[in-house]
């Protein structure tokens, strides 16, 4: 045993410093899952050689899925057999990432079965990342995740993975819930999520309000953040409260406010409502004091993405407000005309966001059947390059 | 291998969240009214009962053992009844509806090696990517930058006493899976050269008009090769992003000596205060330098530490840059402008400064 | 005609300045130290000698007759020994040594029509272009329309009632002679309808491959009319800039039911306070209505009057709109938002709503 | 002669209400010149048939020039013969536009013999327009002009016929002398200014300092801006006096600073000068207690154009600061790399501006050699599609 653990001087110096190590991860893994030395030995060298030493993935899943498996092989695999396959699989994280210790420890004994015995906890779609295993591990594994109430997530031209931020479950200021949604669109496109269907990648994220703790507006196709249409709830007493343990209403929190739509005379905060954008920051930094509205709701909006191909995009508002009774079919309502419209115009690869770029958001909009509003742009156009309508 | 065909179960989704709930989480779901930080990494949540929920966060290094998930298992079900979560920044967040059990699981959680911490004004998780753990398109590593960097904030994790929230992400190649593109500081892995194409292997494994359609800027031209069709590349429209070798392997474009890393600054992700924003390009490169990653570390740690002298309370990066302007932040910080610095893509028109508005 | 060959004078460049400069001018050039406001069209310039010069600024057409020039002539000399100059935005100004001669010099210029004021937060002269009385490119008239606007907003010239400088500015195609693209309200001609080929004449007159590049949309394509190399024009990629009726005279745009007039708001030039920036579309299409053209007066009267009812004091238009937010603009002034209100050109991607901040 | 005189009942109709008008220009001028007369007949065919009737311009010129002249003619010349060549000269103002009345008394004279009578006291690139004349008083019109000291301004592919500010003629901002440098910009490109040689147009304008009367951050290629390097210029008594006599320096001044670098404890205005941006606000409002500071001269920017083909343009910044004495010297030889470069690479029709935005900042700072600067961007690139050189 001791014979086979291969020397890693370069790695050893991981495991030195304050921050757990990922090093000690693996070694903690290699006792009892050999493929880890052999990734361990692969490390050495990229960390030798400078570079990374896995080849591009190839096709590989579970039956009837095209999804959910990223297939990895090794480009030394003479030296490192145990790794020349080392797929991983990405499994479908409960919403919000809520855990028993009882389920942890059923997924741990699965993945000690079939796999490495690492993990990602969790990948940055959400997805719990379970890290390397060997092809023919692949459908025994996933038989005893879906025995035990697991299921696998997304991968290449599909629906992604949608994940939520905790939301209601602990969240104040959460204005709809997000998790629920985050489960019942998991649920609802469980064929889009597992078999690739469309030109490229789409992910939902579910933020529970403007702070966006799932970085939805950056990461998300469809970006659903909540929001709340009437008047801050302010409870003057605990604004009182926080004046006299020291906060200073006046630069603290009205010289922040985007809007200066707040202002404080000592004794009496007052908002102007109408002209409160729901920046979050008021309420953020006086939580007992002031709380979202009550009619509550969510913002939907499109497009975010990474930068290849045209450059990274945040999500843009396609609908300034939906009520929170009315978001999931309004979701699916919205959603199947766009799917529709980019299964249709999208070309290979292109996201969402790109498409309403190459097309024109108000070509889009009339495709989808939505009407043009001033909240969807940050400004109207500065150019007079006008497509008119030859009808009017 | 020859057995009986079970019948397969598919489609079944995630389990449902309910399950996992901490029982005073399912009694007070959606009617919590505020919170109280209590310490580094230690949350009160009250709800309108009155009922009072505890949260104690610990860092991780994302790439967990089926070991240590099973410690905080233990953890779990001594201190809290077995529930535990994860944060959208890879934390592990235990939940407690018993104050006292706060203290314990804390020693216990720093005798194991994972420190409390990351909320509030803290420095939180470095949100990252595989690296050379995992991916073949990696331009750098990943785990072992972020383990050295988190090791030089690592009090910066502990305590909350930066102006604001610093968000820090790693992606190790311009695919770019973590949201680096709006992070307070991103360390991000890019190539310098060209593609290097596996001529031989091409036509075998690549579709030659997807893969000249892949290139952003148009530097992938149709060629023959021996008589069959191939690509070439011109080199001075390349800007090394890599999208050609992800729709075919045969263009790689690993080199030791020109891989690294680059550095951003400024961007953010919540609507809190002002808009969310892209980071900008505040470090062309540094170059890789395993184990320990000096270079970028110090060059996060000057970054970070300009930022905490600097910045108004509540002024996150990107703020604090657009208040002071980008030259006080280059001299600041002491980091050279280059040319690289001054955008040249698509919207790089709506970049340049057009206006008059100049301090001296 | 055939008379002996002069020596002919070229190349000698407009004459000296200093030449037409009044002896206070030219005495305390570079040395003025503050001035003041007299009254609406009446300023007051203070040197450090102690001088003071006096500025009466009165309204013009900007088209003017030798007559009239030689009225202003006669004025000056009456007046200022002679001294006048024009403004930048096509004002005259008379420059006076004397107090006591600006009351009989207003009463003079009233007399003859010509309104005194322009300063301050008035309303200054429309810059404007030539319009049908010079231009072929034109979608629009230029003259006609100022003078019909400025009729409407005359107590706006000459009283200095508004939060801040409104600059108007009118242009009659997309060429945009006037500085149209950085006003507080622009008045700008447009064409709804493809240019009309005259295939006949194209090849006389026109060089195809400058004809094709011309069009910023790419909707110019070669084609073959009787044998003989033409264009045609692929209509849904034409947005009617007119571009290449510039570069060739065979592809005019004019249809007088759908020529007609678009409003833009919100630019400004100046660095005070806010960096300068474009004009954003108001109102896409107002029809051609001479001779007085009721449909943009009413349309710039509106937006003239909403702005001076609801903009803080030092506040632009366009800084005004950014403090309220564009959907409060279409919602105080009436205009309705449309799709052509959507930016869809080259950099239309960082025009669109990009946050959570909306105002309900 | 009244038979000859054509009926407008359309334009009669501009004839009335306050503001002065310009068919009553052209009725004027009708008085001594016939041309007028089928011009108002020809514009009253306009206004009844919603469209020009001009044609497209034709080439026509002095001799040796190639602009100052704008070629025009009438559509329906059978119909109104008078107008049939009704060309334009541009004339080069003097800078600054100042005249004494005997100056204007020879323009006007000049021009009741060679043309309409009419003119564009000033177009809006600054020239003196006489607006419509025939071919053949083309030259003998130049011939009494350059004789009474005036020469013909730029049209076509050219540099323009640069303008400036009244600057330090009357204003007491003016950070350099405007109207010498546009006067010494124009004597030293005659030869540009006359004959094209360029891919199109080229605008210098100057003002003063950053309120920039003269547009030129937005219509000139090149744009040159007054500014300071020091310290706000202040006098503490004046800036008393204002408040005396009721001005609300708080909320006028400071709140209105876009660093908000100034601040009123009621009695004294302090101004970190290290943060001002020299938007002019504080010095606009209180001209009497505040200046620019000493140390004086221009901010060097690039680019500015109408839409046409890549969109409107502002100028962006090329050197943040070049000290008054220099600034002749330094914008000659930087013009001069410019137009090698812009010569070389700019595409027929193409301004600097877009040519620039073509090949990126970066390589075109390389070749007029100057070093990149952070005041040149108003951000640093947000996307990592950076072209990395080999040497490095
Ligand atoms: C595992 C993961 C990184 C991680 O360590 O967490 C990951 C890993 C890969 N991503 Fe990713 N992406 C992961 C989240 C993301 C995210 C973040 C997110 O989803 O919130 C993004 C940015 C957001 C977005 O979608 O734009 C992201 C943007 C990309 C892109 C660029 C997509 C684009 O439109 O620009 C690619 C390239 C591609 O799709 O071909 C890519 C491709 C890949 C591939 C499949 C490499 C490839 O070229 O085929 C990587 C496989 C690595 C491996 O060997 O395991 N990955 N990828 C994340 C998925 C785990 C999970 O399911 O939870
Ligand atoms: C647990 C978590 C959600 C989850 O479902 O996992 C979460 C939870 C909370 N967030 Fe968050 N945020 C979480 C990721 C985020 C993210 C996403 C990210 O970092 O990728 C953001 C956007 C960051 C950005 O803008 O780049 C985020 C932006 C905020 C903000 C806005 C901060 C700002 O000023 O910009 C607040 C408000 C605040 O802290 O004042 C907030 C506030 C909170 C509160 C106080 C909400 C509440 O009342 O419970 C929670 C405790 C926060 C803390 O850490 O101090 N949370 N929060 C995430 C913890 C990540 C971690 O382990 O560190
Ligand atoms: C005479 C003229 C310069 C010239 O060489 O002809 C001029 C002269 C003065 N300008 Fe101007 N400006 C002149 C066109 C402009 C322009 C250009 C334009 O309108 O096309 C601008 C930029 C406008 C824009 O931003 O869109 C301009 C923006 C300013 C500003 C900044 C105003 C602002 O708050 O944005 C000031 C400062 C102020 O008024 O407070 C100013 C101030 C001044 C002062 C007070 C400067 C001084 O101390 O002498 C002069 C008297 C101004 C007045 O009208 O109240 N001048 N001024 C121009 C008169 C035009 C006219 O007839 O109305
Ligand atoms: C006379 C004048 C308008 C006026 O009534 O004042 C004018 C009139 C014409 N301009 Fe202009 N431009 C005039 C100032 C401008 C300005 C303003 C400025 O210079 O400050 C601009 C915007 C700034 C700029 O240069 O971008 C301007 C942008 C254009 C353009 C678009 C150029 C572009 O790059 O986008 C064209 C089209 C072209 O050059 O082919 C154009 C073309 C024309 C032509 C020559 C028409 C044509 O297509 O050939 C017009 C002749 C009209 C006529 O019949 O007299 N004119 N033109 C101005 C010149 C008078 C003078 O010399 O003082
Ligand atoms: S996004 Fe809002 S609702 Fe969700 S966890 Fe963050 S603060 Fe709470
Ligand atoms: S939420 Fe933001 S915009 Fe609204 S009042 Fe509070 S600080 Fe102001
Ligand atoms: S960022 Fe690039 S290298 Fe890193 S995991 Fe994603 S695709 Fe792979
Ligand atoms: S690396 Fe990017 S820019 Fe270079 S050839 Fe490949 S796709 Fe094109
Ligand atoms: S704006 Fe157009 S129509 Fe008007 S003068 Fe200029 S080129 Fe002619
Ligand atoms: S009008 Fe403009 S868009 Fe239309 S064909 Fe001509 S150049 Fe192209
Ligand atoms: S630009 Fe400045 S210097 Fe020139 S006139 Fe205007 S205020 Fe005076
Ligand atoms: S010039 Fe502008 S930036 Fe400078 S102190 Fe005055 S108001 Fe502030």
């Amino acid at each position: 045993m001791a014979d086979e653990t291969k020397k890693t001087p370069k790695l050893d110096e991981l495991e030195k410093g304050p921050w757990p190590s990922f090093v000690k991860e693996i070694k903690q893994a290699r006792k009892v899952n050999t493929m880890c030395d052999d990734l361990l030995g692969q490390l050495e060298t990229s960390y030798e050689e400078k570079k990374g030493h896995w080849k591009h993935g190839g096709i590989v899943g579970v039956m009837g899925y095209g999804g959910g498996v990223i297939g990895r092989y090794s480009d030394m695999p003479e030296k490192f057999p145990k790794v020349a396959h080392f797929h991983t699989m990405r499994v479908n994280q409960p919403a919000g990432w809520f855990y028993t210790s009882k389920a942890l420890r059923t997924l741990c004994d699965i993945w000690d079965r079939h796999g490495s015995g690492l993990t990602n906890m969790h990948g940055s779609t959400g997805d719990i990342v379970f890290l390397g295993t060997k092809t023919d591990e692949l459908e025994p594994c996933f038989a005893e995740l879906t025995k035990e109430g697991f299921d696998l997530g997304g991968s290449g031209s599909v629906m992604r993975t949608p994940s939520a931020c905790v939301g209601q479950a602990r969240c104040e200021w959460a204005c709809y819930d997000t998790m629920k949604l985050c489960y019942d669109l998991t649920q609802t496109y469980q064929d889009e999520l597992h078999r690739p269907a469309f030109p490229y990648k789409f992910k939902f994220k579910c933020a529970g309000c403007p702070n966006d703790c799932v970085a939805s507006i950056a990461r998300s196709d469809m970006s659903i953040i909540g929001t709340w249409k009437d008047s801050i709830q302010q409870d003057d007493a605990a604004v009182a409260e926080y004046a006299k343990k020291g906060m200073d209403i006046q630069k603290d929190v009205c010289d922040n406010c985007p809007t200066k739509c707040m202002s404080w005379d000592g004794k009496k905060l007052t908002i102007e409502n109408h002209e409160c954008v729901r920046c979050m920051h008021c309420i953020n930094v006086m939580p007992k004091a002031l709380r979202p509205g009550k009619e509550r709701g969510a913002t939907i909006l499109i497009g975010a993405k990474a930068p290849i191909i045209q450059g990274a995009m945040l999500s843009s508002v396609l609908i300034p407000f939906v009520p929170a009774a009315e978001l999931l079919d309004t979701i699916k309502e919205l959603t199947s005309r766009i799917w529709d419209f980019w299964s249709e115009y999208g070309k290979n690869r292109e996201r969402i966001g790109e498409l309403i770029q190459r097309v024109g958001m108000a070509n889009f909009l009339d495709a989808i059947g939505l009407d043009p509003v001033p909240e969807m742009v940050s400004a109207p156009r500065d150019n007079p390059y006008i497509y008119f309508k030859k009808e009017e | 291998m020859a057995a009986e065909p079970v019948k397969r179960i598919t489609d079944i989704g995630p389990p449902h969240y309910e399950k996992f709930l901490h029982p005073m989480v399912k009694k007070n779901y959606g009617m919590w009214k505020y919170h109280e930080s209590l310490a580094p990494g230690v949350l009160c949540h009250v709800a309108e009962s009155g009922d009072k929920l505890f949260t104690v966060r610990a860092g991780s290094p994302r790439l967990l053992s089926t070991a240590t998930i099973r410690m905080f298992a233990d953890l779990a079900e001594k201190y809290c009844g077995g529930y535990l979560r994860f944060t959208s920044r890879n934390n592990v967040e235990f939940l407690l509806d018993n104050q006292a059990n706060i203290e314990p699981l804390k020693k216990d959680l720093q005798a194991a090696g994972f420190p409390v911490g990351g909320t509030n004004n803290a420095i939180s998780n470095i949100v990252h990517t595989q690296g050379w753990v995992h991916c073949h398109s990696s331009a750098t590593d990943a785990s072992g930058i972020v383990k050295c960097v988190m090791d030089a904030l690592y009090d910066r994790f502990t305590h909350e006493n930066l102006p604001a929230k610093l968000r820090i992400a790693l992606a190790c190649c311009l695919n770019m899976c973590g949201a680096v593109h709006c992070s307070d500081i991103s360390i991000l892995g890019v190539h310098r050269r060209p593609p290097q194409i596996n001529k031989d292997l091409l036509p075998k494994v690549c579709e030659i008009p997807t893969l000249i359609s892949s290139c952003p800027t148009g530097a992938i031209r149709s060629a023959t090769y021996e008589g069959k069709p191939s690509v070439e590349v011109v080199e001075e429209q390349c800007m090394y992003c890599a999208n050609c070798y992800t729709v075919c392997p045969a263009m790689p474009l690993n080199d030791p000596e020109n891989d690294g890393i680059s550095i951003w600054v400024g961007g953010k992700v919540s609507n809190a205060r002002s808009a969310p924003k892209f980071s900008k390009l505040a470090i062309p490169f540094i170059p890789n330098e395993p184990p320990r990653w000096p270079g970028v570390v110090d060059a996060v740690v000057n970054i970070v530490e300009v930022y905490a002298k600097h910045a108004h309370k509540y002024e996150r990066m990107g703020d604090w840059i657009e208040r002071i302007g980008w030259p006080r932040f280059f001299e600041l910080t002491g980091i050279p402008f280059t040319r690289y610095h001054i955008d040249d893509f698509r919207f790089a028109g709506t970049t340049f400064a057009r206006s008059t508005h100049i301090r001296f």
